[in-house]
């Protein structure tokens, strides 16, 4: 027995100090190699990967972009992806992961509100920078900044911005005042609708129905027979792209396309939406960060080259993350060093010009971003105007 | 103690559908005795039983334990009262466990107050579980099971296992046991175990019987009375010796 | 009012159809294997990207892309029928549970690895709206609810008359017997499996049209949405299964219209639980299967 | 055809013959002397795989008492995982309590929560009541999301405090890493004493009991039926505490914390460890926790890695990966 001990003694001893070795290796790896290390964030298994991936491919485009000139100040950006399936616990995980194993500087990340919110507080810890690019939940800002997290900044619009835009122009340019409310389940769809009942007695308007579908939901056909009968002149959408064209046939089916507009946001405009669902599409009002349609000569160049690269057209997350990352670089490149301190305060007063606009940060670290505001009209994209507001933090 | 009988059972029925599988049974059990109940396959000894013990419920008659009504009680009300416990044809241990947990577990819930008190873990605990092990290890003793004790049940053989459950029926001091095929499917060596451990338990524990099996020689040896059931119905009542000899009984099994 | 209420039963029969002919697979499969096969849903994907990369990648014609859709998942299913499906006949629930789980995680993701995991626009099928007795549905729709009907007559056959079907019936019922008269478990389990997965991957491919977007994760809703209406009507019932897909497709859409669509998913489970606190077997006995 | 049959024996220690039985006590001491001093030579990210790992522990235990000894399949776990959750970060959020308040409360209201939904469920067979288990953690969800006056619906609750401790004059809060660590490791090594003294109890043996055959457990009195309430309700309460500590380590709470992921983790971990037995559900976690950490390498290959990893262990280990170490002891012990 004695021996028996003394020999396991030995085994854990041993362990221990290879332990010990590999950490302190891992250690050792975090010295300088000539690398910008940005950790990626995002759902890339499960049925959520359907937003990862277009997150990873916008990335992933920036970085060769930046990579094929030579890099930032001389660094190649070296992204590192970490699944978070959609959900906060594996967010943290992978999060964790990408800090202390990778040693990343730098995080975006993650496309679900719950995963980025559960992440804060770990970067926050490790005085990494996490960069959002596509949760609107608006507490993500409240909380940053000057609201307390400090390593905390969001290139992505919160919802109250767009609510407001959207009700205005439909009830000044539209005279609409009845509304049916369609939205996805999910904290985006929720605090949308929250924010435009906030402004609905300035326009002295109304919600008529009220309905939030889940994520992947295929039939809209009982609700929009509802909305059809219940007298609404237009339904306020806020939700994700792939339901769209789904309630776009379902509104020519029970006969109301054409008839009663979508209003709000969930990528109405782009190529294949419109495409599959023409008549019901005509007239919908979207107030966009972004749109694959955009008149500029930055925005087209990323439409074209994402395309060719991936066989498939660009989606609003796509593109937030390739900007994202330039705007990311180009922080980096005004503060000359990839130290995270002097990163973050060249991120808090950059002034970025992005595909759509200037892009700056106010003192919660939200960015102050340009919406578009858009009209489907014959089957094409107009855009009616450019807005920017300040929000209104509670206080 | 009165004459009383400890099981009276009086116009038993149960039907599945129009199938009347036991059609107007009476039958007791006096204090003290070993009744055997045989019949051929099929003649609804199984569903007499359960519906007896609680496993099915009866659709008309009545069950009498020791002068109280129980009927329609289930399986688990009746057992949990200690006074009459029953064996199964197929499954009849714990086989995961080995004997002497088998056997506590049959003893438990009539030393445990209520289920709270068995997540105790305190001394009184402790010390109700060492009686039933002392008493299970007696036991085992007797069936004469010392020297496999440790095994798990399920890897012992049938009559090994008949044995054990046999045992296990004897942790809570029954007045009756209802014992279904003691004998089927064991090695012929052991018939003789189980018929002493029966006798044994019916002579120094007092234990009253009533006993399904098909073994007509266990049953003239063991048996001071003997039903037959057929087709439902009680076709002969008697003494072993005029059961065998009874013509309406060889016709059941013969031509049935 | 009167109208709305009409039209919305209609709606609920169309999803209603879908359900049927997903869920009566999986049944099926049920009665056979007794495992609850959470990779249902999986098929139903399968059957949608065979025949989106079919038109998609050759410029297929719609019916041409359906059956190579169906073709191809039920070769799949071929392959996880027989290392997956056959080893878990008679293992206890919880290996069941977990190696269709573990079968729908891989199938899901290696099609998210090889086609990406963005959403894809499905452009086949019959979309034109036509309008009968004063109801307005895509005509793909009625063929959903056409081909639903002769799926559930030909199912009705086929365990009646063919020897296929019989023994099908024979192996839900008591499966040691089965063995013992000679008839090939294994193999009558493989076909089943073969056969489920097929009509799932059929419903898939007949709704692809309607529900336009596909993507990887798309089965697992599909799944959820089953599972109630399989327990509801009978593990291995196929005439409840039907019944009581018909039940939830109604009631889902009338929860949708008065209740509001949030709740749309909770009705099938929230009607199971009523359902099994009734009738704790289910609205149909599970005894008198196919 | 390969037959798929979970054996489980449990003999209690004292008497188990297994040859493995020497090396169990040594080893049990140098693992808990290794999780002590874990911290000095593990980083930040392992350490956090770790907690993740003792926090799931809590539920796979209370999984682990109804499927691994009572014979329950359940799938309720995330319902009762969520509404711990819930009840912490309420409590925290809401009106401030400290976290021993809102852990203990968590435990309870969740097992309470349970008695109701466990009568009627606990009638059903089979199929059904694994069926009906899983409606719990749809509906709860639906709750999550639309009860919005009491949880926020899809909102969540963010900024659930770390656990603050006030003792008289002295408090202190645990926030890095490491104090978690401590904190969690502290609590799992009592739930998992709780569960060794539920299993030892007489109780547990009447758990056993049913697990192995519940007709023949009710002919020897058992109420069977009490005890799949009674260990249905205190295999919710461990979920409880579990979310508890969930919330306040992930300091978010949303409707996600309702999803089926979780229901099945702790099956694969319970399953994947050796149901039935403590140290198999202990080394599940780790191994879970481990092996999805450590797909991490390969995003795009990870879940279908898992998913293999899954068919394997229904497949070749359907006992669990636990008695392989038993396995290796003891071929360590003949080699000596």
């Amino acid at each position: 027995m004695t021996i028996e001990l003394s020999r396991r003694g030995f085994c854990i001893g041993t362990a221990l100090i290879g332990l010990q070795t590999v950490s302190s290796s891992a250690f050792a790896a975090r010295s300088e190699d000539g690398t910008v290390r940005l950790g990626l964030v995002a759902p890339m298994s499960g049925p959520n990967a359907r937003y990862g991936s277009f997150s990873m491919r916008g990335a992933q485009m920036a970085a060769k972009e930046i990579n094929s000139v030579g890099g930032v100040g001389g660094r190649k950006i070296n992204i590192l992806p970490g699944d978070s399936q959609g959900t906060p616990v594996e967010g943290v995980s992978a999060t964790r992961r990408l800090i202390d194993q990778d040693h990343v500087d730098f995080i975006i990340g993650d496309v679900s509100s719950s995963v980025t919110l559960a992440m804060q507080p770990v970067a926050e810890d490790a005085g990494v920078l996490l960069l959002n690019a596509a949760s609107s939940n608006p507490k993500i800002t409240y909380k940053a900044g000057v609201g307390g997290f400090k390593w905390t900044y969001r290139n992505y619009p919160t919802d109250e911005n767009r609510a407001l835009i959207v009700l205005q122009y439909a009830a000044e340019k539209k005279g609409f005042t009845k509304y049916a409310v369609l939205s996805v389940d999910t904290d985006y769809g929720r605090a949308a609708i929250e924010f435009t009942k906030k402004y609905l007695p300035r326009f002295k308007s109304q919600i008529l129905t009220e309905d939030y579908y889940k994520e992947g939901e295929v039939d809209f056909r009982s609700v929009l027979s509802k909305i059809r009968d219940s007298g609404a002149q237009a339904i306020i959408m806020y939700g994700n792209a792939d339901s769209t064209p789904i309630v776009g046939r379902q509104m020519m089916e029970v006969g109301i396309a054409g008839k009663i507009p979508l209003i709000g946001n969930a990528e109405f405009n782009t190529a294949s939406t419109i495409k599959a669902a023409p008549k019901a599409l005509e007239g919908a009002i979207e107030a966009a960060a972004w749109l694959p349609a955009y008149e500029s000569e930055k925005s087209k160049a990323f439409v074209e080259k994402f395309t060719a690269e991936y066989r498939e057209a660009p989606n609003n997350h796509a593109y937030v993350h390739w900007e994202t990352v330039h705007l990311l670089a180009r922080a980096i490149e005004e503060a000359q060093s990839i130290d995270r301190e002097k990163v973050r305060s060249a991120l808090s007063n950059i002034h970025y010009t992005s595909a759509v606009g200037e892009v700056t940060f106010d003192d919660h670290n939200q960015a102050r971003l340009p919406m578009i505001l858009l009209e489907i009209e014959n089957g094409k994209p107009a855009i009616k105007g450019a807005y920017s507001a300040e929000i209104d933090y509670p206080k | 103690m009165n004459g009383l009988p400890i099981l009276d059972i009086s116009g038993l029925c149960k039907s599945y559908g129009a199938v009347r599988a036991v059609d107007g049974v009476d039958l007791h059990v006096d204090r003290g005795e070993i009744c055997g109940l045989i019949g051929p396959n099929g003649s609804g000894k199984s569903t007499f039983f359960d519906c007896v013990t609680g496993l099915a419920r009866p659709s008309a008659g009545a069950v009498k334990l020791d002068g109280q009504d129980i009927t329609g009680w289930s399986l688990n009300d009746i057992a949990r009262e200690g006074r009459m416990l029953r064996s199964f044809q197929k499954t009849v241990v714990f086989s995961a466990l080995d004997i002497e947990e088998n056997l506590v577990i049959a003893g438990q819930m009539f030393t445990f107050p209520g289920i709270l008190s068995t997540f105790g873990i305190g001394a009184a605990a402790r010390n109700r579980v060492a009686a039933l092990r002392d008493r299970a290890r007696e036991l085992i003793k007797i069936a004469g099971l010392w020297d496999v004790r440790f095994q798990p049940a399920g890897k012992l053989s049938g009559g090994q296992q008949k044995l054990i459950q046999f045992a296990s029926m004897l942790m809570p001091e029954p007045k009756l046991i209802l014992l279904d095929e003691p004998m089927a499917g064991i090695n012929p060596k052991l018939i003789e175990r189980v018929v002493e451990s029966i006798r044994l338990a019916n002579t120094s524990f007092g234990v009253s019987f009533l006993i399904i099996e098909h073994n007509i020689d266990v049953v003239t040896s063991l048996c001071q009375r003997v039903v037959v059931l057929d087709q439902g119905r009680k076709l002969a009542e008697g003494m072993p010796g005029e059961i065998v000899q009874n013509q309406a009984v060889r016709e059941a099994y013969l031509g049935g | 009012m009167f109208f709305t209420v009409i039209e919305q039963v209609v709606n609920g029969i169309v999803s209603g159809s879908v359900y049927a002919i997903v869920a009566v697979g999986m049944t099926m499969i049920f009665g056979v294997l007794r495992a609850i096969n959470f990779a249902h849903g999986e098929y139903y994907m399968l059957g949608t990207f065979g025949a989106w990369f079919a038109i998609e990648y050759f410029d297929l014609p719609y019916p041409v892309a359906v059956v190579i859709g169906v073709v191809t998942t039920a070769l799949i299913a071929v392959i996880v029928g027989n290392f997956v499906m056959q080893r878990i006949v008679g293992a206890p629930a919880e290996a069941g549970v977990l190696a269709t789980l573990g079968a729908a995680l891989i199938l899901q993701n290696t099609i998210i690895l090889v086609f990406g995991g963005s959403y894809k626009f499905f452009s086949g099928g019959y979309i034109e709206p036509v309008t009968l007795f004063g109801f307005t549905l895509a005509e793909q729709r009625i063929l959903i609810i056409i081909v639903g009907m002769i799926v559930f007559v030909g199912l009705e056959l086929m365990v009646t008359y063919s020897r296929m079907g019989k023994a099908m019936r024979a192996v839900s019922q008591n499966i040691e017997c089965c063995a013992v008269v000679g008839i090939d478990v294994r193999h009558i389990a493989l076909w089943t499996f073969i056969l489920g997965a097929g009509l799932a991957a059929l419903s898939g491919v007949l709704t692809a049209p309607v529900n336009v977007s596909v993507y990887g994760g798309m089965g697992e809703l599909i799944t959820f949405k089953t599972l109630p209406i399989i327990i509801m009507g009978g593990l291995g019932n196929v005439r409840g299964t039907f019944v009581a897909a018909m039940i939830l497709g109604i009631a889902e859409s009338l929860v949708a219209t008065y209740i509001g669509l949030q709740f749309r998913d909770t009705v099938g489970f929230a009607t199971l639980m009523l359902v099994l606190m009734w009738r704790p077997h289910g609205l149909f006995s599970a005894q008198a299967r196919f | 055809m390969t037959e798929i049959v979970r054996e489980v024996t449990v003999t209690p220690a004292e008497r188990t013959v297994a040859a493995g039985r020497d090396l169990r006590g040594p080893f049990g001491v140098a693992l808990i002397a290794l999780a002590c001093i874990a911290p000095l030579f593990l980083g930040n990210y392992p350490l956090h795989a770790i907690i993740i790992a003792l926090i799931f522990l809590l539920p796979a235990h209370g999984l682990n008492l109804l499927l691994g000894y009572t014979g329950l399949l359940s799938l309720a776990q995330a319902a009762f995982f969520g509404i711990g959750a819930y009840t912490s970060a309420l409590l925290a959020v809401h009106f401030g309590t400290p976290f021993y308040v809102n852990f203990l409360a968590a435990g309870v209201v969740t097992g309470i929560i349970a008695l109701p939904l466990g009568i009627p469920a606990l009638r059903l067979r089979a199929t059904s009541f694994v069926m009906c288990t899983l409606g719990f953690v749809i509906i709860g969800q639906a709750i999550a999301k639309n009860w919005i006056s009491l949880t926020r619906g899809d909102m969540g609750l963010a900024g659930v405090p770390k656990p603050h401790f006030a003792l008289g004059p002295a408090s202190f809060t645990v926030s890095g890493t490491v104090g978690f660590y401590y904190l969690v490791l502290v609590i799992a090594a009592l739930a998992t004493l709780v569960v060794y003294l539920i299993v030892r109890s007489p109780a547990g043996r009447n758990m056993i009991a049913i697990r192995e055959n519940e007709t023949l457990a009710e002919s020897v009195g058992i109420p069977t039926w009490h005890y799949k309430l009674v260990v249905f309700m205190i295999s919710a309460a461990f979920a409880g505490f579990g979310g508890s500590l969930y919330a306040h380590y992930l300091t978010v709470v949303s409707p996600l914390t309702f999803q089926m992921y979780y229901s099945t983790t702790m099956l694969i971990i319970v399953l994947g460890g050796g149901a039935g037995t403590i140290s198999g559900v202990i080394f599940g976690s780790l191994l879970f926790v481990g092996l999805t950490e450590a797909l991490r390498v390969a995003p795009e290959l990870r879940m279908i890695a898992y998913g293999f990893f899954l068919l394997g262990l229904v497949f070749w280990f359907p006992n669990g990966f636990a008695p392989l170490i038993g396995r290796f002891s003891s071929f360590l012990e003949k080699r000596k």
